[in-house]
This record gives structure tokens, C-alpha cells and sequence, in this order.
């Protein structure tokens, strides 16, 4: 992803880290929630942001999902059943491969993730939180493949690319246990922030994903990073399950639409 | 009116058509070299040459060669092999099934061997041939959409020289000087080296030649004989062999 | 208007092509070669096939026509990788594919020296590859480079369209037009009227009036019946050398 | 219900026929006339991430065209001028023939004319692009990427690339004696960020900006199928045409490139004079889509404040 | 995993649900494990850790870097798992890096904390040497040897007796002329070596859901059992330092905070029993000395 001469930087990149730490003493002071307890963007800490979901957004994919949360923007596409690429041995179930990619515009400072290894992680995290869900056991020997980009990095990236992803399978008519819906949640200076945006995910001194099954009430991937007093962790998983059923409502509305759209038309 | 052929000579109508003024000439891809419409009721055309609409088109560049009364090829020199029917071939098995072999004759695909098309084979009796093994075959059938398949007997089911190749030493010459090994009457090298040494030879049209002679050192004069024949005139030939001969019989 | 003395710094006439040199059969591995220069830029070009094609790539109507562009050093940029796909659907336009199904014919192409017009000069090498491999082809192509050298050069009227221009014109010209035309066969049949050689490919650089560019093709396309006629020659000799031991 | 499951039987096994039977009667597949492109919407400032950038849909084909502008060091042979570097993506999920392990070929060609129409336009000035002579300068880094691949991606990547130039804003910086750049900040963010350096040291200041673009290119891809021509065509279109000729003009009618890339049947004079008229039209029609867009765009700008 | 018939299979899993396994424990009971310090004289700090038949060593180095751009007065601490082809049968070849990269994202979860390094394993901002320029890395490596069940948590308490292990060279910082950079002179008498402070070092405890049930420290064979799992690093002051689910099934929330207070409590009694086992082999070490 590099140009190739001379190296370039930005003069921007990390400036919002600076003015955080000339902005106060130490982490204890960071202003994640105004006086009126209410986070930049104006939100609650348990509220989550406005979420627009389209499926049906890809022509020539067997199914595709756009998620639009404010800024983090993520265009998902599902292939499949098809034949497996890889020379795999013969095999009862098809694969699931799951492959995401953040533009090289995406985050602050341009290609950030272009070594792969983030993209890497995030594409197998996907898979995990996805895999339990979809019934591999349906269509031997293929291959079901989802690819995510993230456009924007804006925030809560993965529960986001998750969601989506659910979605465009769902529209892609693979037969699948439950939708998966995953919400992210941040701890900054003692502080639990549903949903994060950029900005509070770098504050963040942990966070929470959890991605669900809602109908089944199964977790189907689960991760906890950063450390945690007793009680916030149980109350993070708590409202980050909530946020989980609240979107699993959203979506169940946004195939409704699509459904009813495509029969009226 | 118009009839696509091989090597083979069938019966043709004749008319009073007039040949193409550019036969003899060199000719290139896309030449337009007979108007159909002014040209008799039957044209057979050979290699490098096309019907498109009325016209003659070619489309490899060489020498534009005609037969009365009214067959018409281009004639030049190509390294890769294209097989057509009844071109004898020497191969080797790269591949082995119960039911046929599969032999590389150095052609755009690999060709069949049906593993009984031997003389006198059965499903009880049939030579055993394995993958590296060299072949000499006739080439039986060829199609757009399917391998040409091969075959280790004539028409009639005989042998007729064909069959596996043991031993010797295989190598790859242009498709030209194939042509020349295999062109009656025998050719100057050939037949300067027939003169004063004995050993086996199969030449395919493919280019690939099979040699097998007493001693490995006769065996590799003949290879090199050949090689360097190339581009000898027959005296050239006579000459460059003696000279190699003398080599071998010195000590 | 006339262009009188303002000749080229190489001494060359705005329409005067370069000194053309065309070997064929060099390479002894490929089934067909051909080396092509136009003074200062030389193209060797290699053909390999019709040949037997991993299962995975094969095409069941069609031989799958492959190039792979060797630059003069270094490893392949974006440019090679677009010469690479531009040189081979032009060949697509005259190599008979449909006759060798599931069939592979590779063209390699190694740039041996640029100064300028190197497309062109390797279309060229490539064609006579294809004909110096018995590949069967509709016909011939003949390509050629033409420069739109700035007006503030002095030179007036139409002077300023540069013929197979060097490196040196190409980077000072206002625009460059690349072209692979189609060549008029040798025919035993007239088929009436013809309204010139059309155009295979066609690439340019820079801006220039539609006008300045259908000059630059009629230029291209006289240019191209010298190629043509070159390439016959070198065809010519080419094959009688063969046929010389028969003869 | 029988008879549309028979056309599409038809479709899949006899393409070919399915399409000449719409060519004959003059119209596409999709109901469009031969000479129509699709309807074309462009959005600017999609991604905030980015300092300008755009998405553009041509009918389904989508494209999405980031700047990002980082700070180099000029070259010695243009230390005046900042540089511009593209790179076109046809991520996996654009089309079911884009595979993670393998590159589509388009992708080398797409990048290489959009920037070839973009400097043969004269559309950025890179002098624009200076900060201090000599000592830094922008390079704009021009991410497209194709969101949905359904044919004509020369002309919806070319669009885009214009369109995220036209959006484009270059940041306000401060150069300090040692050529190195730094941000300028606003209001409270700034003044309580530490100096570098005291400001009299300082050696310009750039203002925050757009380019002043030049000409802009247009183009239209015409698709060839047995001697008709095809405005626009769609995946399933371009699957079958014989060859495709790609026109780029700016709005003085100026030629900025004939691209076309062999094909399997030439074009005459006459032809190419049909395809310069047919992207004449079209050249207006995308020049009106784009000021209606940025009109609209600075009006909601305008309501936001 | 192959080997194991049905029978087996059956007799394993209505152990776990009688609450006695095959080799004696109940489900919340780990298996004994051993200690032994300073096993490789290169690194800065190293321990080997057996537990059961799994072997792992765990390795600390020390190296000089650059700080993480946007947190210019922390040092870094880098996490990799690395799995000998020796380990088992599985790993032969490529087949280690899978598991590898899981363990180690999971590592990485339980001891680098929030992306500010706030409840990181061990104090980041102690490790600058420079602000922006210069800062200490510690690289933390866990070699697999032998695999039987269980890594993840062998390797953190392998790390945390490593880093009670570590010695980092003093560094002084020589005052530069003018605009120039100082430098940097290091100083590795042992004597004069900093320690790391492993107080905040957390420990994990993995739960492996068989059948209904899920029990601590899960063998290889009982591994081959499992439906999912869940790693929960717990550290000194009861915090939760990391959680990672793995396994492809679902779980039930009601049932991930039962496991998530069930790995707590054990966390407690685990990080006693190493603590006590770090000093114990401590102690050997300097009686050989």
C-alpha cells in the first residue's frame, strides 16, 4: 500500500492523542463525558448510535449488506455456495471464509492497516463470531465465502462488520440457526460507553465485543481485553447483550423492507 | 465445394479452374490467394490455409504449394507439432489409465492411446507401458473438441513397426527436418549413414526422433548427424557424415 | 507552411520512420522468435505454443493467449502490467484462437532497449513472432508511434506530427498516439472499395483536437504499409534461408 | 411466472442469442436504447477519513475515491510541485471474478488511465500542491475502489477521481524553519498544544484551500457487438462485446485519450468519429450531473451551519 | 482428536459430569505444575513451566526501541506464541500456526491492556527512556515443547515467572550539545539492573465446556471433547483482565457469568499457588549460585 520514493507523513496523525495529553495530567482527567453526562457525539453512555442498514447493495453478490453506523461505514458481500477455491479434501460441510479489508482511506492516518495483520485478525474474528450460526452441514464441498470493507473507520469497526455480515448472508438465503448481531462496548476512565466511536476507542483503557445469536440467546463470540473491576465487566457484557437485541430488531426490520420492496417491484 | 484434407490424395472433380497466381510465392497470414468463385468445384486446401466467404485466406506464413488439379497448401517451417490424421508420431506416456495411456507428442494437447489400439492386444494381453516410456504411433483421429487419439497398428490391425520404443535415445527436432527424415526417397543424411553403420530409427512428424544403435557412442553420431543436417545441402550432408564416420572408426 | 530543413535532431523528416531490423528464429527453445528494432528501441519476443495448459486455465472454445512482459531491468510496474494486457488483446485480434481448444500460447516479450515508441516496436516483434511460430493468424498487424510535438517548436502547419518518435520527442511532445492497424493483404480478389487500414488499438497521451488525432491515423496508416511491406521482406528472406538445404 | 423462468433459462444457456435479439430491436437488455449510459449519481464527501473523496454509481456499477494528501519532500528535479499517486482496488466483494488470492487485470489498466486522462487533462496542477519550495509539498494519495463492478469501471473510476479532486480541502499547516510541517489548530485545541519551536521561527503558513482544477476529462465507454454501438455497457454486456473503445474528452471538446485496447474487431475512421459524437453527448450530460451535485452538496453544506 | 473411541469418549465426559475426571481431579481442580527460573542465559529473563505433560518455556527480552507513536511515554510489550512442530502430531509442518496466532491475540488481550496501556500487565510508562524517542520493548516469546491440553494458561504463568525473572540494563542518558540528541549509555551490571514489578501480571484460566459442564485446565484428550471455551485472565486485585471465547459454539450469557465468577474464584487460589512457586524456585536458583 506504500507509495513507492520518498516516505510521506501526516501532520495530523496522532494530534487528537497530543492535545488529549497536553490537555490534562494524566488519563484520570480525559473528557469523554460533558457535564451534562453526555458523550461528544451528544449520546447517552448506553446508547447506541443511529444504525442504517441496507441489504440488496452489491449487483452481481448472492447477497450484500451495507451498515452505516454515524461514521464507521462497512459494505459487506457474500459469494456462495460455490466451488471451493482451495484443493481442499472432501469434506461433509462447505467452508465459511471469511475475508475483511479496511480502504486505504479509511482510518486517520492512510493505510494504517496495510500490513494485513489487523485485516488478518479481523477477518478471523469475523469468522468466529459468525461460523457457529450459519449451517455449513446444508451444502457439502462448497465454499460460502463473506468479504467486508470497511470505508470509514469510524468506531466499533468489528460488531459493525459482524451485523452486516449476518445481514448479507441472511440475503443471500443461506440457511442460518439465527441471525448474529455484536456490540462493542469501551471503558474509559471508569466509564462504560456502548457502541464507541474513534475517538473514545482511543481513550479506551479496555473494551468488550460480544456478538449473539438473539432468538437463540447463544454468545457465539466473546472478547474481553484491558482491566476490569468486578462489577463494570458483568455490566458491560450486560448492556453490550442488550445493544445485541436492540440491533437484532433493526435488522429483522431492514429484511422485512427489503422483502416487501422486492415483491412489490 | 470446398473440402478440408490431410496428406492424403482422394478423388477430386476437376474443372477448368485457374491455379492461384501467387503458388510458389511466399505468402503471408491474411493473403487473400484465390477468388472461390473463379476457382473449380472442389478445392482441397491443406495447412495455413482458410475459407473465408468466396475467398482463400491465409493464415501461417511459407510457401504456397499446389497439386493438380486443384489442392493447395502453405508450406513452412514450424517447431510445434499439429497433429493431423494418419502423421506417424513418436510420444511418450505421461499418464496411465486401465483403459488408454496418455501420450505428450509435443502437440497443443496430449493424445489418447487406447490401451488396446496394439496388434493382437486383449484385455487378458496388452503390452505394459510405463509413465517416461517412448511410443511410436500413428495418429488415428483428430478434432476440434476432443484429444487426437493414436493407435500401435495400420489399418488393417498390424503392427506394421509400430509399438513401444525400448531403450535407444529420444530427441527433439524441427517439424521441417522430420519432414525431410521421412520423405522418399530417402533422404542424403540418412541414407550416408545407412552406408556405413546399422542401428534403429523411428522419426515422428512431430519432430521427435528415436535412435537405437549397438553403442551408445553410434548412437549419439547418428543423433548429431541428424541435428546438423538441418541446414546442409545433400552434398553438405554426405560430407559433414563421412567426417563423423571417420571419428568413430579411427580407434 | 513547409516544413523545408526542419528536420529531426537524428536527421530523420517528420514522416520518416526509423531504420527497421527484424530477426527471426533467434530463440532455439521457443517454437518462435523474432527480434525487432527501429534504430534505438529493440523488442525480443519469444512464442511458445500451442501447448498444453494447466487444467485450472484451460478454455474449452479457445487456445488462452498469454504475455509476459520482461522491462529492460527491474521487476514488472503498472505500466508493463497494462503493456502486458493491451499487447495481448491486440494479438487476441489476429491469432486464431478458436482452433486449439483448451490449448496455451505464451508470448514473451523482453524490451531490450527504449527509446521510444517501445509498443509499438513490440507489437511489431510480437506479430513476427506469431508468424515465425506457424501460428494460425487472420492476418498481419503493423503498429505505429506518432508524436504531437508542441507549437511553440516553430515548426507550422501540420510539421508538427513526428513519426515513431524517439524517447526524447515522446517526453517533449504535447501528445503521443499509439496505434496497431490492420494491413491490406496481398488479394487476388478486389473487394471494392477500401476505407483505409481500421484500428486494432489505440492508445494516446496528452490532449490534442479530434482533428490533430484523425491526422495522426491517416499519418499512422501510410507509415504502417512501410512496416507492412518491411515485415514482408524480412518474411521473405526469413524463409528462403529455410528452405535453402531443399533448394 | 413460466415464461420470465424460460427467459432467463434462455439467457443463461444461449447469451448470445438472448442479446442479439434485443440488439435487433434496437434496445438492451435492461431496457436501455443502444445509446444510453445508465443513471449516474455522484456524492461527495462520503468518507470523512478522507481530505476529498466521492462515490459515484453508473447504474449498479459503484466506485468509491479517496485523497488522502500526506506531506513528502519535493523532488530535485520538481521542487515546486507536489505529485499525485493512485491506486484502483477491485476488493473481492465487487464481483463474483475478483478473488482475494488473485488480482483481475483490470485493475492495471483502470489506474493507469484515469491517471494518464487526469494528467493529459491538465486537471491538478501539482505547483498546487507546494507547501514551501524546495522543502515539503502535498502528495495526494488517490484510493479508488470499486464497491460493485458491473461494467464501464474506466468511466465510473475516472468520474469518481474528478470528484474527489473537486471535494478535495487542503488543510491549513505551518512549516517550521527545518522544513518539517505541522498542523494548525483551531481555537481551544490549539492553544493548549505545546510549540514546537517559538512561532517567530516559523516560515509560512498555508491557508486552508481547494485546487483550482483545470480541465475536466469525461469519458464514455462504447462497446462494439456486430456493428452496433453500445453506450455504457453492463457486465453482462461487456462479457460478450467483440471490443470496447473508451473516449475521454474535456469540456472544450479536446481529445484527452482514445483508449482502445485490441479486441477482436478494428474500427474505421467513421466509427471512431461515432464514438467521439456519442461521448460528446455524454461529456455534457456527466458535466451537468457534476455541478448539480456539488450544487446540492454546498447547499446542504450551507443548511448543516 | 484421533485415537479416542466413543467408548472413551462417553466414559470422559460422564467423569466430568459425576465431577471426577480421569486422572482423579474434580472440574475446577488444575493439574500440579512446576517451575524452574533463569533457563536461558541469553534472555533477559526466563522461565520453564510444566503442567501435567504440557511444557512450555517462556522467554523475556529486553531491547531498546521506539515508543507507539500516538503514546510517545510508554514502552511496549510484544506477545507471541510459538508452537514446536515437536509439541504433537498436529503441529507438524504449518499446522501450528493457526493456534498459534489465537493464543497469542489472547495473550495479547489479557496483558497489554487499553490502547493507552492503562491495566497493562506491567507498568509501560516505567519503560521509557526518552519520551517519543527511546523506550524499552519486552519481548515476551512462549515456546510450546510438549502440548496436553491447556496452553494459553501455561504460557501466562509462564510469563509472569519470567518477568519476576527480568533484569533490564540501566540506562543513562547523557545530556547532548545544543539541538543534539543525547545519548544513551547502558549499564548491565546485575547489580545495578531494574526488576519488573509482576504484582499486576494477571494469570488465565481457561474453562472448557464439555457436555454440560466445563472444567479447568482441560487435557488434550479432554480438549478434543470441547464444544467452546472461555479464557479469563484475572489478576491480583480480582479485576478481569482479558476474555477470549473460543470454540465455534454458542453459549448461553447466564451461563458465561456463572464461568466468568467460577474463573475468578479459581484465578485466586491459582495466583497464590504460583506466587508461592516462584519463590520456591527462586529460592533454588540462588542456593545454586
Amino acid at each position: 500500500m506504500s507509495a513507492r520514493g520518498a516516505p510521506s507523513y501526516s501532520p495530523y496523525s496522532g494530534i487528537e492523542e497530543r492535545v488529549m495529553q497536553e490537555d490534562g495530567a494524566g488519563p484520570a482527567s480525559r473528557s469523554v463525558l460533558g457535564a451534562d453526562s453526555r458523550r461528544q457525539d451528544g449520546r447517552l453512555p448506553e446508547e447506541c448510535r443511529p444504525a442504517f442498514l441496507q441489504v440488496g447493495t452489491v449487483s452481481r453478490a448472492a447477497g450484500s449488506a451495507y451498515a452505516e453506523f454515524a461514521s464507521t461505514k462497512v459494505l459487506v458481500a457474500v459469494y456462495g455456495p460455490r466451488e471451493s477455491r482451495k484443493a481442499a479434501a472432501y469434506s461433509d460441510t462447505s467452508r465459511l471464509t471469511c475475508d475483511v479489508k479496511l480502504a486505504a482511506f479509511a482510518t486517520k492516518s492512510r493505510g494504517k492497516y496495510g500490513q494485513g495483520t489487523a485485516e488478518r485478525e479481523l477477518s478471523d474474528l469475523l469468522h468466529k463470531a459468525l461460523v457457529s450460526a450459519v449451517r455449513l452441514d446444508t451444502f457439502p464441498k462448497a465454499s460460502v465465502d463473506v468479504f467486508a470493507l470497511v470505508l470509514e473507520s469510524g468506531g466499533a469497526d468489528l460488531a459493525v462488520v459482524v451485523t452486516a455480515a449476518s445481514l448479507a448472508l441472511a440475503d443471500a438465503g443461506i440457511e442460518m440457526l439465527d441471525m448474529v448481531a455484536a456490540t462493542s462496548l469501551s471503558l474509559v476512565g471508569g466509564h462504560l460507553l456502548v457502541d464507541p466511536a474513534a475517538s473514545e476507542e482511543r481513550a479506551q483503557d479496555g473494551n468488550v465485543l460480544v456478538a449473539l445469536m438473539p432468538a437463540r440467546n447463544e454468545v457465539t463470540q466473546m472478547h474481553l481485553a484491558g482491566a476490569w473491576p468486578d462489577t463494570h465487566a458483568a455490566q458491560a457484557i450486560e448492556l453490550c447483550l442488550d445493544g445485541c437485541h436492540k440491533l437484532d430488531g433493526e435488522m429483522r426490520a431492514c429484511l422485512r423492507e427489503h422483502a416487501a420492496t422486492a415483491n412489490g417491484s | 465445394m470446398l473440402q478440408s484434407s490431410g496428406q492424403g490424395d482422394g478423388p477430386s472433380t476437376s474443372g477448368s479452374e485457374q491455379a492461384s497466381s501467387y503458388v510458389g510465392q511466399i505468402v503471408a497470414p491474411g493473403d487473400i490467394v484465390l477468388d472461390l468463385t473463379q476457382a473449380g468445384k472442389l478445392v482441397r486446401i491443406g495447412g495455413g490455409l482458410q475459407q473465408d466467404g468466396t475467398s482463400l485466406v491465409v493464415t501461417k506464413a511459407g510457401r504456397l504449394r499446389h497439386t493438380k488439379p486443384s489442392k493447395y497448401w502453405v508450406e513452412g517451417s514450424q517447431r510445434r507439432y499439429v497433429p493431423a490424421v494418419e502423421d506417424v508420431v513418436v510420444g511418450v506416456v505421461v499418464e496411465r489409465y486401465a483403459e488408454h495411456l496418455v501420450i505428450d507428442i509435443g502437440g497443443p494437447v496430449t493424445a489418447l492411446l487406447p490401451a488396446l489400439a496394439f496388434e493382437g492386444a486383449t484385455r487378458r494381453n496388452k503390452p505394459n507401458l510405463n509413465i517416461g516410456d517412448s511410443v511410436y504411433a500413428r495418429v488415428t483421429s483428430t478434432s476440434r473438441d476432443t484429444e487426437p487419439t493414436l493407435a500401435c497398428h495400420d489399418a488393417s490391425g498390424r503392427a506394421a513397426g509400430f509399438g513401444p520404443l525400448a531403450k535407444g535415445y529420444l530427441f527433439q527436432c524441427s517439424t521441417g527436418l522430420a519432414r525431410t527424415l521421412l520423405s522418399r526417397p530417402t533422404c542424403a543424411v540418412l541414407e550416408a549413414l545407412g552406408g556405413g553403420l546399422s542401428f534403429e530409427l523411428a522419426v515422428g512428424m512431430n519432430g521427435k526422433v528415436w535412435v537405437d544403435a549397438a553403442s551408445a557412442a553410434i548412437t549419439v553420431l547418428v543423433a548429431n548427424a541428424i541435428i546438423n543436417s538441418e541446414f546442409l545441402s545433400p552434398t553438405q550432408a554426405k560430407i559433414m557424415v563421412k567426417s563423423l564416420l571417420k571419428q568413430v572408426q579411427q580407434p | 507552411m513547409s516544413s523545408q530543413g526542419s528536420l529531426r535532431k537524428d536527421g530523420r523528416t517528420f514522416n520518416q520512420l526509423r531504420g527497421m531490423v527484424c530477426d527471426r528464429g533467434l530463440l532455439h527453445r521457443a517454437d518462435g522468435s523474432a527480434k525487432w528494432s527501429q534504430d534505438g528501441t529493440s523488442v525480443l519476443v519469444g512464442v511458445y505454443g500451442p501447448k498444453n495448459m494447466p487444467p485450472k486455465r484451460e478454455d474449452p472454445e479457445k487456445a488462452v493467449l498469454e504475455v509476459l512482459w520482461k522491462p529492460k531491468s527491474g521487476i514488472q510496474g503498472p505500466e508493463e502490467r497494462e503493456a502486458e494486457i493491451i499487447l495481448r488483446r491486440t494479438l487476441e485480434a489476429v491469432v486464431l484462437a478458436p482452433l486449439f481448444p483448451r490449448a496455451g500460447i505464451s508470448v514473451v516479450v523482453q524490451v531490450i532497449h527504449d527509446d521510444g515508441s517501445l509498443l509499438s516496436c513490440a507489437i511489431n516483434a510480437a506479430c513476427a513472432a506469431l508468424v515465425d511460430a506457424g501460428i494460425p493468424m487472420t492476418g498481419l498487424l503493423a503498429s505505429v508511434t506518432i508524436a504531437l510535438a508542441k507549437r511553440d517548436d516553430g515548426a507550422g502547419g501540420g510539421a508538427h506530427l513526428q513519426l515513431d518518435p524517439t524517447r526524447e520527442e515522446q517526453d517533449g511532445a504535447q501528445a503521443t498516439v499509439c496505434l496497431a492497424l490492420e494491413t491490406t493483404p496481398k488479394a487476388a480478389t478486389s473487394n471494392g472499395s477500401v476505407e483505409g487500414e481500421a484500428v486494432v488499438t489505440s492508445t494516446t497521451r496528452g490532449a490534442m483536437a479530434i482533428e490533430e488525432y484523425l491526422e495522426a491515423l491517416d499519418r499512422c496508416r501510410m507509415a504502417s504499409r512501410t512496416i507492412n511491406a518491411f515485415a514482408r521482406l524480412s518474411l521473405d528472406k526469413a524463409q528462403r534461408r529455410l528452405e535453402l538445404p531443399g533448394t | 411466472m413460466d415464461s420470465q423462468l424460460e427467459a432467463e433459462a434462455f439467457k443463461r444457456i444461449y447469451p448470445e442469442e438472448y442479446f442479439q435479439r434485443f440488439l435487433s430491436e434496437g434496445t438492451r437488455p435492461d431496457g436501455r436504447p443502444l445509446g444510453r449510459a445508465r443513471s449516474t449519481t455522484i456524492g461527495f464527501g462520503a468518507v470523512s477519513t478522507a481530505d476529498g473523496s466521492a462515490l459515484v454509481k453508473i447504474g449498479s456499477t459503484t466506485l468509491l475515491a479517496g485523497i488522502k494528501l500526506e506531506v513528502m519532500t519535493p523532488t530535485a528535479e520538481a521542487p515546486d510541485a507536489g505529485k499525485i499517486a493512485a491506486t484502483f482496488e477491485m476488493p473481492p466483494l465487487c464481483s463474483p471474478d475478483a478473488r482475494p488470492e488473485r488480482r483481475l487485470e483490470e485493475t492495471s489498466v483502470v489506474v493507469q488511465q484515469v491517471m494518464n486522462a487526469i494528467e493529459s487533462a491538465g486537471l491538478v496542477n501539482t505547483k498546487e500542491l507546494l507547501i514551501s519550495t524546495g522543502k515539503a509539498a502535498w502528495v495526494a494519495y488517490l484510493d479508488i475502489y470499486c464497491l460493485d463492478a458491473d461494467g464501464s469501471l474506466l468511466d465510473a473510476a475516472l468520474l469518481a477521481a474528478v470528484a474527489a479532486f473537486a471535494d478535495l480541502t487542503l488543510p491549513p499547516v505551518r512549516v517550521n524553519p527545518e522544513g518539517h510541517v505541522l498542523p494548525v489548530l483551531s481555537g481551544a485545541q490549539g492553544g493548549n498544544l505545546r510549540e514546537n519551536g517559538d512561532a517567530s521561527s516559523e516560515v509560512v503558513t498555508v491557508e486552508r484551500r481547494k485546487l483550482t482544477l483545470g480541465a475536466m476529462p469525461w469519458a464514455a465507454t462504447i462497446g462494439l457487438y456486430k456493428g452496433h454501438l453500445i453506450v455504457d455497457p453492463t457486465a453482462e454486456e461487456e462479457a460478450l462485446l467483440e471490443s470496447t473503445v473508451t473516449t475521454i474528452l474535456d469540456e472544450a471538446g479536446r481529445l484527452i485519450s482514445l483508449f482502445k485496447p485490441g479486441g477482436i474487431t478494428a474500427v474505421t475512421t467513421a466509427l471512431i468519429q461515432d464514438c467521439v459524437e456519442l461521448t460528446r453527448h455524454r461529456a455534457r450530460e456527466l458535466k451537468q450531473i457534476l455541478e448539480e451535485s456539488s450544487q446540492e452538496d454546498e447547499d446542504e453544506g450551507d443548511e448543516s451551519q | 482428536m484421533p485415537g479416542l473411541s466413543a467408548a472413551e469418549l462417553s466414559f470422559l465426559e460422564g467423569g466430568i459430569a459425576q465431577d471426577l475426571r480421569n486422572d482423579g481431579r474434580g472440574r475446577e481442580d488444575f493439574r500440579s505444575f512446576s517451575i524452574q527460573l533463569d533457563v536461558i542465559s541469553q534472555a533477559s529473563g526466563s522461565a520453564r513451566v510444566r503442567l501435567g505433560a504440557t511444557d512450555i518455556l517462556a522467554s523475556i527480552k529486553a531491547e531498546l526501541g521506539s515508543p507507539p507513536a500516538e503514546f510517545p511515554h510508554l514502552g511496549r510489550l510484544e506477545l507471541a506464541v510459538e508452537i514446536s512442530p515437536t509439541a504433537g502430531p498436529e503441529f507438524e509442518g504449518r499446522g501450528g500456526e493457526e493456534l498459534s496466532a489465537e493464543l497469542g491475540k489472547a495473550l495479547e488481550r489479557s496483558f497489554a491492556g487499553g490502547a493507552n496501556g492503562t491495566g497493562a500487565a506491567v507498568d509501560l510508562a516505567a519503560l521509557s527512556v526518552v519520551e517519543g524517542k527511546t523506550c524499552w520493548v519486552l519481548y515476551a516469546d512462549v515456546l510450546v515443547l510438549n502440548a496436553d491440553g491447556n496452553i494459553l494458561d501455561a504460557s501466562a504463568i509462564g510469563i509472569k515467572a519470567a518477568l519476576s525473572n527480568t533484569r533490564i540494563p540501566k540506562v543513562e542518558v547523557l545530556a547532548g550539545e545544543g539541538d543534539e540528541e543525547g545519548e544513551l549509555e547502558l549499564n548491565d551490571d546485575p547489580d545495578e539492573c531494574a526488576r519488573v514489578s509482576t504484582a499486576a501480571v494477571p494469570l488465565i484460566v481457561t474453562l472448557t465446556k464439555v457436555g454440560r459442564h466445563y472444567i479447568a485446565d482441560a487435557t488434550g484428550d479432554e480438549e478434543a471433547q470441547m464444544s467452546s471455551a472461555l479464557s479469563v485472565a484475572v489478576n491480583e486485585k480480582g479485576q478481569l483482565c482479558g476474555v477470549t471465547k473460543r470454540g465455534s459454539a454458542g453459549i448461553d450469557p447466564s451461563v458465561i457469568s456463572d464461568m466468568l465468577s467460577v474463573a475468578r474464584r479459581i484465578g485466586k487460589r491459582l495466583l497464590a499457588k504460583v506466587d508461592a512457586e516462584i519463590s520456591l524456585a527462586e529460592s533454588r536458583l540462588e542456593s545454586e549460585t
